[in-house]
């Protein structure tokens, strides 16, 4: 049997992994790639919890359901915004997208 | 070590490698392709913690639908594919440097904790976990408030989307 | 169980008994599973070989002509002496390809097809895996289908392949709404999403109770497997050969492959959720039977789509798109809420065959109005030859 | 359940060795003469002009784009289909509320005339 632990340690590799891919990468579109591994490192944890934890109700299960439909959403609309700003500035690199920065 | 452990050290092993792989590589695509392969071992761990459902909606939902749209969007806004770029920003050692703490932070702060060995209860033979979500998703002691507000936030999603994506009529 | 009732379940019985007599539990099981997986799979490629030669000679039938009759008694080896041809080519990779990708790709191609018939239910009892999620993981495989598509034009680095690909993932994503949610009738219908299940409930075919659900589910099931009407993704006349215009020899055999066998599972797939299956006369103590006539209704629902794909010519890409999304989306939609409807409030009611019945030819005749008052409204374009510009002597 | 899924792990690796299998014979039996010509992109007999990456239109983003809302409704509305029996009729028409909305986004995706090809 795998102890819930295990689960864990690799839910939170995963989540480093992205949290440097969001950090770290240039392209916006490898940036939404990031929140995407973050987003299925939650994912794990959850419905790991959800076995092991609380396995008679299916609280964890429907959750995961709901970050599907977030994670959906999110890229649906990031993505949107890449694209439209990639279209006016003919970049897509995170860090030159800075007219609003001040 | 049993052959369940074997199969999750396997899988765990691909999911980091290609995530790690999905982080460094440069050229997109492959980034995409990576991220493809580490979703598809994420189902494979849903698998293992009994979820089939899940597993089934992640290759759906995540390979099917969000991989092929981070695609297109690559193809979409990318006028020289061949070039390699420099892939990471100034502050790439910083984003290391926290990635890795807080990576570290985690891994620490489950090594103190007491029940991290817990051993999963056994699910029992009879139940169908599709079903249950299903009548808990509509239920009003269950997520149907959750479950509507899900569809209203694709509604929102898909609208705004749609706003900022199409190319105005004149002068863009 | 006698033998000759159920011969597979015997044979199966006796080398499950021969391998834990000789190995411990886990590893017998483990071979039983990996007999159980060989036969299934190569179940499906035989059928493949024989299909290339049937569909070729029907379709040369639909044209007059003779189909292949050479190779062997009535051209029955073409297919043998093809794949040597095949195996025999030279595989050019080109140089600005991405290796990796382009090698990957004919070979996912195949694998997310033939991964469908792990759920197939042959007969009472003959079945891969019966999962409890069956519909919903042959929707999941056809994902892989897809992204091989987009991987083949990417690592191809050629223009057509590209835009092939890119036609091609569009149309595919495209009908996959609608086939989605036309699946959740029969779910709906079945109470469940396993494949056994779907077939053992099944005392009223499916395509009684939902017939345009069914009609639906063909339409968009041609335009998944990317065939005439719906060949845009390969339109050689437009895009050279779409996405494999790249691959050579046994590669592009691969995709061919592909292709025929995702054909006929589309059958399969037609023949379990709204032909019933496996069931007819005697199936249930014969098992063997059950093959048979769940291959006979496949081949019908192949035989539609061949029959449409030698009588329709190839419809224009906007044409397609604006089938999918306002006709055939709104039409599934309409159709699964009027099926859960009715489902709930005739539930056990004698009422309940007829409801479904005259909810479905409501909804076809209210859509056939609305489309044809659409269509009057739309403003058309004629081209008149007055209206044309002529060119002028100078 | 897990010994389901053990068949779908046994059968993805046989299912991916029988499409090798062919690949790897015409590896060894087909000739291998590349030369340069035979190596470049195919566009019928021309010479490639310019790069692959030509731009695609956003319409093929769009249609993506609301593909990928249907296919999050079915994972919500497939265990809904499910669990058809336990439901009273108030939660069958919750789920048809739920699709009702998202019809709203087809509709207004149609009006704007986002699903146009052109």
């Amino acid at each position: 049997m795998i102890p819930l632990s295990w689960y864990l340690y690799l839910s939170a590799g995963l989540f480093g992994l992205g949290l440097y891919a969001v950090l770290a990468r240039k392209n916006a579109i490898a940036i939404l790639m990031g929140v995407e591994l973050m987003l299925n490192a939650v994912n794990i944890n959850i419905v790991a919890f959800w076995r092991y934890l609380t396995p008679q109700n299916m609280s964890g299960q429907a959750f995961a359901v709901m970050v599907f439909a977030v994670a959906a959403a999110e890229v649906a609309v990031g993505l949107a915004l890449v694209i439209s700003v990639y279209r006016r500035r003919k970049t897509v690199d995170a860090s030159e997208i800075n007219l609003m920065k001040w | 070590m049993t052959a369940e452990q074997g199969v999750f050290l396997f899988i765990s092993f691909v999911i980091l490698f290609s995530a790690y792989a999905m982080v460094t590589r440069s050229n997109l695509v492959h980034a995409a392709l990576f991220l493809v392969v580490t979703l598809f071992g994420v189902a494979v761990v849903f698998v293992l913690l009994d979820a089939g459902f899940l597993a089934v909606v992640q290759v759906l939902v995540y390979i099917g639908a969000i991989a092929i749209l981070m695609i297109f969007a690559v193809m979409l806004t990318q006028d020289n594919a061949a070039k390699e770029q420099e892939s990471l920003n100034t502050n790439y050692g910083w984003a290391l440097l926290l990635s890795a703490l807080f990576a570290f932070a985690l891994i620490v702060m489950l090594g103190q904790w007491q029940d991290a060995g817990a051993i999963a209860p056994a699910l029992g033979a009879e139940r169908d976990t599709v079903v249950e979500l299903g009548a808990a998703l509509v239920s009003p002691a269950g997520y149907v408030i959750p479950f509507e507000v899900a569809s209203v936030l694709l509604l929102a999603a898909l609208i705004g989307a749609l706003v900022v994506a199409r190319p105005q009529k004149k002068g863009m | 169980m006698s033998f000759f009732q159920d011969p597979v379940a015997a044979i199966s019985e006796l080398i499950s008994n021969f391998l834990n007599g000789l190995l411990p539990q886990v590893w017998a099981d483990l071979i039983m599973t990996l007999l159980g997986v060989v036969v299934v799979s190569s179940f499906g490629l035989i059928i493949v070989i024989f299909l290339i030669w049937v569909e070729r000679k029907i379709a040369a039938r639909f044209q007059d002509r003779l189909g292949p009759n050479r190779a062997g008694p009535y051209g029955l080896l073409q297919t043998f002496a093809d794949m040597v041809k095949l195996v025999t080519k030279e595989d050019v990779i080109p140089e600005k390809a991405d290796r990796l990708a382009f090698n990957i790709a004919p070979i996912l191609s195949v694998v997310a097809v033939l991964l469908i018939w792990a759920v197939v239910p042959f007969a009472p009892g003959w079945i891969g895996t019966d999962l409890n999620v069956g519909v919903l993981y042959i929707a999941a495989v056809g994902s892989f289908g897809i992204l091989s598509v987009l991987m083949a034009g990417w690592s191809s680095n050629n223009k057509y392949a590209l835009l092939g690909a890119f036609r091609a993932v569009a149309q595919l994503i495209s009908y996959e709404v609608p086939m989605l949610i036309t699946l959740m009738v029969p779910v709906l219908l079945a109470r469940g999403m396993g494949m056994m299940d779907m077939v053992e409930d099944q005392a009223l075919w499916f395509i009684v109770l939902a017939p345009v659900s069914g009609i639906i589910f063909l339409v968009s099931s041609i335009a998944e497997i990317g065939r005439t009407p719906f060949d845009l993704l390969e339109a050689e006349s437009e895009i050279v050969a779409g996405y494999h215009t790249e691959y050579t020899g046994m590669k592009f055999g691969m995709f061919f492959a592909a292709e025929f066998l995702h054909a006929f599972t589309v059958g399969v797939l037609f023949a379990i959720f709204f032909l019933g299956g496996w069931r007819g006369p005697g199936a249930q103590d014969f098992p063997l039977l059950g093959v048979i006539y769940l291959m006979l209704k496949a081949f019908f629902g192949y035989f539609i789509v061949m029959w449409v794909r030698s009588t329709l010519p190839r419809i224009r890409i906007d044409h397609m798109l604006a089938l999918n999304w306002k006709f055939l989306t709104p039409l599934s939609l309409a159709l699964l809420i009027l099926t859960a409807i009715v489902e709930k409030v005739f539930e056990g009611h004698a009422w309940r065959v007829p409801a479904l019945l005259i909810g479905n030819a409501v909804i076809l005749i209210l859509s056939y109005f609305i489309t044809r008052a659409a269509s009057r409204r739309a403003t058309k374009e004629r081209v008149t030859f007055k209206k044309r510009p002529m060119a002028k002597p100078a | 359940m897990q010994n389901t899924w053990l068949f779908i792990g046994v059968f993805i690796a046989i299912a991916g060795v029988f499409p090798l299998l062919p690949i790897v014979i015409a590896r060894f039996i087909a000739p291998h003469k590349p030369n340069p010509i035979k190596l470049e992109t195919y566009e019928c007999g021309m010479e490639t002009v310019g790069e692959t990456w030509v731009q695609f239109k956003v319409q093929y983003y769009i249609y993506a784009l609301v593909f990928l809302v249907f296919d999050i409704e079915t994972a919500f509305l497939f265990p809904w289909a499910v669990a058809f029996d336990a439901l009273p009729l108030f939660a069958v028409l919750e789920g048809v509320i739920f699709i009702l909305i998202l019809v709203g986004g087809l509709l207004y995706a149609w009006r704007k005339g986002a699903l146009e090809w052109s």
